[in-house]
């Protein structure tokens, strides 16, 4: 079999990942597209390890450890997302912004800070 | 000679000025005799040196001041006949203006700082007159002009008092820049600063360009000197005392620049075209200012004008290569016009106003100041140059000069090439001396006879007897208290005794210059003998000066007392701490000599309107903008980067939205930004 | 010797350190006097031991490094503590040493006190950390360790201007403190390329080496990083708009000391390190430096005379500080001469200026306390504050600094401007005659225009009608601690006008080897 | 540049226990144990940790905090033994062919391993004696606390030394998963929400991270770093776009540990809602661990395409440290947990510095060695950044110290304040922090010599845009205490902070640190020997 056919699995599978850790709502949808994510990386890594034909098989060592990394990885990530639920009582990722930068208060409150500079037009001018 | 008296003389009136300083607030008491002793002794000493000295020798001495990485800068010595005469002629006039302050200024709560810098400013032109090393010199020459500047401010209640002091500080020091930057030339081209160094340069011609030093040296000596175009500051600089005027801007520092350019006449010789510049000067100031003179209603300010036609006679008499008859006039005007600055005083404080025409109505002013009355008639005389007194003889010498400098055989006395003066300098001065003996006559006639001989004051002594001077109506007469009527209170004896000290010299140093073994050998050995034609000329011009002048007083009084009101003309009148007098002018023949020109001649030809839209209004202008230049400019750059700072700080601060997808969907655009950054 | 040196750093280091203790005694009140006192005593102690330095100074070979001391410190980035005193910095560690001492003695009596300002044992912890940065940075001779000194001053500055300033102070604080240290930071970056690439940190050898081991184009880069950095810091014209705010806002003290010395670092760094370490460069950049100079110069007096007329609502302090503008232009133009006369008048204006300016500062910072305010246009009035009459010795030692300051011969400012520009009218080979040659000329119109204006000043506070109505009714003339702190000023003006040779003959022969590399 | 140095150490294979026989052929290799203490030290402790936690009666917590510090302690000291002669290596496998004889082996013991370790374990002991005290007021769940801080200690320490890819990997995520469940203990919904954010932004990042290693693998043939290295300098021309992909995404895992610009967005909401000793572990240790990756592979395993990272590494150093220091110029004083999250990004900014002598690896002549560079300013910003962190926590009652509470700290708590003052100015880099001035000339020089002016002058910009809000909670410190009527918000929460003395657990932590920087303060020496010598 040609490399390219597991290598372009991979990739697919990859964006997919991607794609669901970006758009998915749910944090445990989230998550499983993190572990998808990582198994397209595994397969990658057999792949090439097939391909080299490698003495040591360093690839599939590796693939080993990362499942061992990804499972994990999964149990401390419910476990998060069922501290979450428990405390904010939704796993929705847009709701938990509760740690943003609180919003520029109007009116400054120490002295206002006019005649300071960082002076980078003064180093660039 | 042992060197420790020329270093004596300018030293001992300096720790005079300290010592008054120190001791004038706790013992006023003490504040006199500190004054005086110092300044007489350092006088006395200066004849001692000069005697010394003896004639036709030169005395040259030096230590290292300071090493400066180039040419070093010395504290020397230069004495010869020229030093000698004028460091005599500075002793005696301070010592007399001393005396004479402790009675004119005898109530004036600041009387011993007035004292101190006084003898501060004797000291500095002593360091002037006796100075072998050019940057010591303008050491010198720029003390004389910050005392100038204090006394002048001396009352600084007044608002003339701080404008004056303040005008006459930044015109001088407008022509000490340009004076400094010839020194840094002269420096340059001779290795040294050194007065005989420059002389050696200047006759083996290693001078490299000899026309803008002198020119640059002119600036300075015109600020210095008042010549034409810096010679504002003198009128306005009579708001100081009047012995302050007296010392100051009638003998010495007015002096300093003749003497100057007297010293390093070699430099001048070199190129014709500074001494045809130094020419036309003379030749403006000489006219303009005898012009300005006879229109004058200020006792003061016509003798101001009158110092700076006479420096033009000096400056005349340099531009016709003859330094010999310019010092010995400048010594001769230098007693005389003290002489009359005093005696001013004298008048001034008997009639408590400056205004001439106010002093001619008052009756019997000639005889409460008699001797005032007789010393100025004298010193008149030696202005207008009439023969017995000094006058006559310095003015002669000067157009003897002028005349053999206008066919070609200037009296170089050895210094230059006769060649080297152009014959168009000796013919411009020769005119314009001519025609200023003239003016001069007139306007002194005028002034002697407005002030003493007003029938107006002998006629009215009916209207006399008004009340006390504090409530009297402006253009009343003012009429004395009972006590100052009589000579003794109107002229203390430490006023009146300097008057005749100094008429000795007005009257009897013309003779000095007859004798080839007197005056000629201490100078240069040129005759100062009047040649017959210009002493005829001379001599001629003036009389009929006063002629015309007298004329036209006739004429005037004759009108007045028929009741024709002579036209009003409401001068502004720069008064001193007399009685205000917008006077109506009586019978002023000044009026009738000039017609058209008698009322810009009053303002001094409107010089001063030029130069404060020449110089000072683009400077506030340059000042405005400099202000919005830095407001608005430089802080938009500073304050500009910290806003952007800032601006950078708000974006950064957005992004931190809480929300995880966000920050994830970043980190992985960033990932793919830097694979494709370097993959591709 | 060189122990002397090191007590002179050590000594104010240790009080500083003392001053954190609880060592003064309970009760705030007396704890603030004794802390005050002691300050005193060490600052006196400090001037003390420059004084004996000054003394054992080897005069007949200033151009000598004496007093040397060469420690390792540093050896992993090559960092000797190098300390030594020649004829250049000798003059300065007494300004330094004299200047703290009157300012300690001045504020014993007259500390600014008021809402929110702290006690006076941090004022004198402060205080005497600001003097062991000041005086480290003329003694050292180890680029990195000078750049140390250089920062160590920032700290206590800020402080003394943002807690015991007046006004806006803490904007005038951010915008000193930050503006010098990126001055500081890009001449770090011009040392640390010239260290490297010439492999030494220390300035003996980088100076006796003259540039050799660097390329012209790391000279110029480096040259031009150093000028920047210390530009900053002797206010050049375009990189000057930190102080006036600076010395609106600071207290009479701070004033002083900013003026007397801090801008003395700049120029000091220019003439150690530049002249020597990057001849090259420096004779590239030297008609650039020479131009900002004069400008500065003519820029400074306009500035001044904008602030001093009639209804300019302009600040006395404000004004002052133009003026120091203007002077450290002829500082700056005398350096980029690259002659031994314009470099020996720099050096002579530096001192000058640090004595002159402080006076001043004192003396309207005395001003500042009787009135309440320094705005000239409420001091002035109509006719002017008549200060003559009112305070005949205020108004006399204020002519008296005012005439100092424009440079009249016979007293200290006019030496330090007669030599700068006369460096300016023929400057070193390589340099163009006819550029110089205007500066002179704009250095020329300067002095004119800084007569005009401090006489402007004179005349609208000294002089005046007395009748005319005053802000403030009974004006209480020079005190007796006044007068103790600013006489020794006045002194060493008049001394150092009288006889020159005291500072030049030590700064000389010390120009002479720096610009010869010898 | 690495291969040269490595080979002018000769190292030959030094058994050392009798428990491991050298049998060059079997797969059963020796392990040189004294190599591998440390890390195995913090281990061990964690799993005792873990056992003794069980039969200890709730009472008798606090012994497990003594136990963690101890082990720590005792991991440092057993530093010691390696720190002479040459590096010492185990884990060797003999068919990889690389530059260097030790280039097969997995973990090597050298300088540079040394110094990170040093840098971890120190940094892991500071923050057990900070958390002492919060653990118990805070009642987090003792014995796990104690257990998770040692295991991503353990994870920290063991980085440093691997050379193969897949060790790395693995340090990494033994150095973050626990991270993830420190940051969750506080079982509140800040603390879940901060774990998420970590979690999720850590898990794509070693996502990306391995398929980075994946296309490394394809395209060099080896994990080995030094047979990469060699691997990658023989690569066929088609494969060279995908192997320089692979490296940048293989950065991208370390530079998110590091919190470089891209991947910064977790550090200030973690910070503020992790407890605080934890926030302040992340930031020393976490960063050191982040750092030392990135060191590693980037000079030793991509050194053929050292001119693309080195300006990668540039660009992001430069971008780095002006978020940071932008970020934290904007902060608010007035909110709760301002404190933390002013320290958070400043802790950004600082990774900006930290980057920079990584970036001058790239382009420096092979005679210096600027990586010395970055060790000793991790060295110093860990001491000091932590004194920070513990000064919070001495004032402010949790982590919700704003700024505005330690207003006029001078007049109340003296040492504290000027403790906090000196280390603000250390991380400033001015004069009295002697010590951090000097931190920043070193990587100032490091970036001069290798030629880098336009990051010098960034960084110079950036020294001073720091400075603002450094001084302006300075100046807070030293301001006039809160007059009578304080604002409620504020007053509050100043009228309870305790005024009692401080716990034991927290002065020691303030006076070991305290000390140890004005010691490095005093002779800078002790600390920037490391940047002399060549680290490998």
């Amino acid at each position: 079999m040609h490399l390219a056919y597991p290598v372009v699995l991979a990739a697919l599978l990859f964006s997919v990942g991607v794609y669901g850790v970006l758009a998915r709502r749910n944090v445990i949808l989230v998550l499983m597209s993190v572990e998808l994510m990582l198994n397209a990386v595994n397969l990658n890594l057999v792949a090439f390890d097939a391909w080299l034909r490698d003495s040591l098989h360093a690839g599939q060592a590796l693939t080993l450890f990362t499942i061992t990394i990804a499972a994990a990885e999964i149990g401390l990530g419910l476990a998060i997302v069922l501290l979450l639920f428990r405390a904010r009582g939704t796993a929705d990722i847009d709701r938990a912004i509760a740690l943003g930068d609180p919003a520029e208060s109007t009116a400054d409150v120490d002295e206002a800070p006019v005649g300071t500079e960082a002076l980078k037009g003064r180093a660039t001018a | 000679m042992n060197l420790a008296l020329p270093a004596l003389v300018p030293a001992l009136p300096a720790l005079g000025a300290a010592a008054t300083l120190a001791v004038g607030r706790r013992s006023p008491g003490l504040a006199r005799p500190l004054a005086i002793v110092p300044v007489a002794v350092s006088a006395v000493l200066a004849l001692v040196v000069a005697i010394q000295l003896g004639t036709g020798q030169v005395l040259d001495a030096a230590t290292r001041l300071t090493p400066t990485g180039g040419p070093e800068i010395s504290l020397a010595i230069h004495l010869d006949g020229y030093s000698s005469l004028i460091s005599v002629l500075v002793g005696l006039v301070a010592t007399c203006v001393q005396v004479y302050s402790t009675a004119y200024l005898k109530d004036d709560p600041r009387y011993p700082s007035y004292a101190a810098l006084v003898s501060l400013f004797t000291a500095a032109m002593f360091l002037v007159v006796y100075s072998g090393d050019l940057i010591v010199l303008l050491v010198g020459w720029e003390v004389m002009g910050i005392c100038s500047y204090f006394l002048i401010g001396h009352h600084w209640e007044t608002e003339d008092a701080r404008s004056a002091s303040l005008k006459a500080f930044l015109v001088t020091k407008l022509g000490d820049v340009p004076f400094l930057f010839g020194i840094f030339l002269l420096g340059a081209d001779a290795g040294s600063f050194r007065i005989e160094d420059v002389l050696r340069a200047a006759g083996d011609g290693r001078l490299g360009h000899p026309t803008l030093i002198a020119l640059l040296l002119l600036a300075g000596v015109a600020g210095k000197s008042a010549q034409f175009p810096l010679h504002t500051w003198l009128p306005d600089a009579m708001a100081g005392p009047t012995p302050v005027s007296a010392l100051i801007h009638a003998a010495t520092m007015v002096a300093a620049g003749i003497y100057l350019v007297a010293r390093l006449l070699p430099v001048f010789l070199l190129s014709g075209a500074a001494l045809v510049v130094l020419a036309v000067m003379a030749a403006v100031t000489m006219i303009g200012s005898a012009l300005c003179a006879l229109a004058q209603d200020d006792l003061k300010r016509v003798l101001a004008y009158s110092t700076v036609g006479q420096l033009g006679y000096m400056a005349g008499a340099l531009a016709s290569g003859d330094r010999e008859a310019s010092v010995f006039h400048l010594v001769s005007h230098g007693a005389f016009k003290a002489l009359l600055f005093l005696a001013a005083g004298v008048v001034i404080h008997a009639a408590h106003t400056n205004s001439i025409s106010a002093m001619s109505r008052i009756p019997g002013l000639r005889k409460r100041v008699p001797d005032a009355y007789w010393t100025m008639a004298i010193a008149l005389i030696a202005l207008i140059g009439l023969p017995p007194f000094s006058g006559f003889f310095s003015k002669e010498a000067v157009l003897t000069a002028a005349e053999h400098a206008a066919n070609g055989e200037a009296l170089t006395n050895g210094l230059g090439p006769a060649s080297a003066v152009p014959q168009a300098a000796g013919w411009i001065v020769l005119i314009s001396a001519g025609l200023t003996a003239l003016l001069t006559a007139a306007y002194a006639a005028r002034l002697f006879l407005v002030t003493f001989h007003s029938p107006a004051g002998a006629a009215l002594p009916a209207a006399g007897g008004a009340p006390a001077v504090a409530d009297h109506e402006p253009d009343a007469p003012y009429s004395p208290e009972p006590d100052e009527a009589d000579p003794a209170v109107a002229e203390p004896p430490a006023m009146r005794w300097p008057l005749w000290v100094l008429a000795v010299p007005t009257m009897g140093f013309g003779i000095a210059g007859l004798r080839s073994d007197w005056l000629p050998a201490l100078l240069d050995g040129g005759s100062l003998k009047p040649s017959a034609v210009t002493a005829v000329t001379g001599t001629g011009l003036a009389v009929v000066g006063v002629l015309l002048a007298y004329g036209a007083w006739r004429a005037a009084t004759a009108r007045t007392t028929e009741g024709l009101p002579a036209p009003a003309e409401p001068g502004r009148v720069p008064e001193q701490a007399g009685a205000p007098a917008a006077e109506v002018i009586v019978a002023d023949p000044g009026r009738a000599l000039l017609g058209p020109l008698f009322g810009p001649a009053r303002h001094g030809f409107g010089v001063d309107r030029l130069y404060s839209a020449l110089f000072v209004r683009p400077v506030e202008a340059a000042a405005r903008l400099v202000r919005f230049l830095d407001r608005e400019v430089v802080e938009t750059y500073v304050r500009g980067s910290g806003a952007g700072a800032e601006l950078l700080g708000r974006v950064v601060r957005l992004a931190q939205t809480g929300n995880a997808q966000t920050y994830l969907s970043a980190l992985l655009a960033g990932v793919v930004l830097l694979a494709v950054l370097v993959a591709v | 010797m060189n122990a002397v040196l090191i007590a002179l750093l050590v000594l104010p280091l240790l009080g500083a350190a003392l001053t954190l203790a609880p060592v003064f005694g309970p009760d705030p009140a007396a704890a603030d006097r004794r802390a005050l006192r002691f300050g005193t005593v060490l600052t006196g102690a400090v001037l003390v031991l420059t004084v004996a330095l000054a003394v054992g100074f080897d005069h007949d070979e200033p151009a000598r490094m004496q007093a040397t001391t060469d420690l390792a410190w540093i050896p992993a980035i090559g960092v000797r503590l190098h300390l030594g005193v020649d004829g250049v910095s000798l003059p300065l560690l007494v300004l330094t040493s004299l200047l703290t001492f009157l300012c300690a003695l001045y504020s014993e009596r007259r500390l600014p006190s008021g809402a929110g300002v702290p006690s006076a044992r941090s004022f004198v912890g402060l205080f005497l950390l600001l003097e062991v940065g000041m005086l480290a940075t003329f003694a050292v001779l180890d680029l990195v360790l000078f750049f140390l000194a250089f920062e160590i001053v920032l700290i206590p500055m800020y402080f003394l201007i943002a807690r015991w300033g007046s006004g806006a102070k803490v904007p005038a604080a951010n915008r000193f403190i930050l503006y010098t240290l990126l001055g500081s930071a890009v001449m770090l970056l011009g040392f640390l390329l010239v260290g490297l690439k010439a492999g030494t940190f220390d300035m003996q050898a980088l100076a006796a080496a003259h540039g050799s081991g660097l390329s012209h184009s790391t000279q110029v880069i480096a040259a031009l990083a150093i000028m920047v950095g210390l530009a900053v810091k002797a206010p050049a014209w375009p990189l000057h708009s930190w102080l006036p705010d600076a010395h609106t806002a600071a207290p009479t003290v701070g004033s002083v000391l900013l003026a007397g010395v801090l801008l003395k670092m700049g120029t000091y760094g220019l003439v150690r390190v530049l002249l020597p370490v990057v001849p090259d460069g420096t004779t590239t950049l030297a008609p650039y430096l020479g131009a900002f100079a004069a400008v500065g110069i003519v820029y400074g007096s306009l500035a001044c005379l904008a602030l001093a007329r009639t209804g300019a609502k302009g600040d006395l302090k404000r004004l002052i500080a133009y003026s120091s503008v203007g002077h450290m232009g002829f500082v700056l133009l005398g350096i980029a001469s690259l002659t031994p006369v314009g470099v020996n008048g720099a050096l002579f204006a530096n001192i000058a200026h640090g004595l002159i300016t402080g006076l001043l500062f004192f003396v309207v910072g005395a001003l500042k306390d009787r009135y309440g305010t320094a705005d000239l246009d409420t001091l002035a009035g109509a006719t002017g504050a008549a200060l003559y009459g009112r305070a005949p010795r205020l108004g006399a030692l204020l002519a008296f600094a005012a005439v100092a300051s424009l440079g009249l011969p016979g007293l200290a400012g006019f030496w330090g401007e007669l030599l700068a520009m006369f460096g300016a009218f023929d400057p070193a080979e390589g340099l163009s005659r006819p550029a110089f040659v205007t500066y002179m000329v704009l250095a020329g119109l300067g002095t004119l225009l800084t007569a005009a204006y401090l006489l402007i000043v004179v005349r609208r506070v000294c002089m005046g009608d007395p009748k005319q109505p005053a802000p403030v009714a009974e004006l209480a003339d020079l005190r007796p601690y006044e007068a103790v702190s600013w006489t020794p000023l006045a002194a060493l003006t008049l001394l150092a006008g009288l006889w020159p040779a005291l500072l030049l003959g030590l700064s000389d022969p010390a120009v002479k080897h720096l610009l010869g590399g010898g | 540049m690495l291969g040269t140095a490595l080979g002018s150490h000769s190292t030959g294979q030094t058994t050392v226990t009798s428990l491991a026989v050298a049998n060059p052929g079997s797969l059963i290799q020796s392990v040189d144990w004294v190599a591998i203490a440390p890390p195995l030290i913090a281990a061990l402790a964690a799993l005792a940790v873990l056992v003794t936690d069980l039969f200890l009666p709730a009472r008798h917590k606090r012994w497990l905090g003594r136990l963690t510090a101890a082990a720590l302690a005792l991991a440092i000291v057993s530093l010691l033994p390696l720190i002479g002669g040459s590096p010492r290596a185990t884990f060797c496998a003999q068919n990889v062919t690389g530059a260097t004889d030790n280039a097969g082996c997995s973990y090597v013991a050298d300088h540079f391993a040394l110094v990170f370790q040093l840098l971890a374990l120190g940094g892991a002991l500071i923050a057990a004696l900070l958390s002492a005290h919060t653990v118990e007021r805070e009642e987090l769940p003792g014995g796990e606390y104690w257990f998770l801080l040692l295991s991503s200690a353990t994870g920290a320490a063991l980085l440093p030394a691997s050379r193969d890819l897949a060790t790395l990997v693995i340090a990494l995520e033994v150095a973050s998963l626990p991270a993830f469940a420190l940051v969750a203990l506080r079982r509140d919904g800040r603390g879940a929400e901060a774990a998420l954010k970590f979690f999720l932004s850590s898990v794509t990042a070693t996502a990306v991270m391995l398929l980075g290693i994946g296309f490394v693998y394809a395209a060099s043939g080896s994990l080995h770093l030094g047979a990469v290295a060699t691997g990658l300098e023989h690569a066929p021309a088609q494969l060279k776009p995908l192997a320089e992909a692979g490296a940048v995404l293989t950065l991208a895992g370390f530079a998110f540990k590091v919190a470089a610009v891209p991947f910064h967005f977790w550090v200030p909401d973690t910070y503020t809602g992790a407890p605080l000793p934890v926030a302040g572990y992340l930031s020393v240790v976490g960063k050191a661990a982040g750092l030392a990756g990135l060191a590693l592979v980037t000079t030793i395993a991509f050194r053929p395409y050292a001119h693309t990272w080195g300006l990668v590494l540039a660009v992001l150093a430069a971008v780095t440290m002006t978020v940071g220091n932008a970020g934290a110029l904007r902060q608010r004083f007035d909110t709760r947990y301002s404190a933390v999250r002013l320290l958070a990004w400043s802790s950004v900014g600082q990774a900006g510095y930290l980057l920079v002598p990584l970036a001058a690896a790239g382009y420096a002549p092979t005679t210096t060695d600027p990586l010395g560079a970055t060790a000793a300013y991790a060295l110093i910003y860990g001491v000091v950044n932590l004194g920070a962190f513990g000064v919070v926590a001495a004032v402010g009652r949790r982590s919700e110290a704003g700024v505005d509470d330690f207003r006029g700290l001078f007049a109340r708590r003296r040492w504290t304040a000027l403790a906090l003052a000196f280390f603000l100015l250390c991380l400033a880099g001015l004069p009295p922090g002697v010590i951090g001035l000097f931190g920043k000339v070193v990587v100032f020089r490091a970036a001069v010599d290798a030629g880098l002016g336009w990051l010098a002058v960034v960084m110079a910009v950036n020294v001073v845009v720091a400075l603002y809000y450094y001084l302006r909670w300075t100046a807070v410190l030293f301001a006039p205490a809160p007059d009578a009527a304080p604002a409620e918000g504020a007053g509050e929460r100043a009228a309870t902070a305790p005024e009692r003395r401080l716990p034991v657990s927290l002065t020691a932590t303030l006076g070991l640190t305290a000390s140890v920087a004005v010691v490095l303060s005093v002779a800078p020496q002790l600390v920037l020997q490391v940047v002399g010598g060549s680290l490998f």
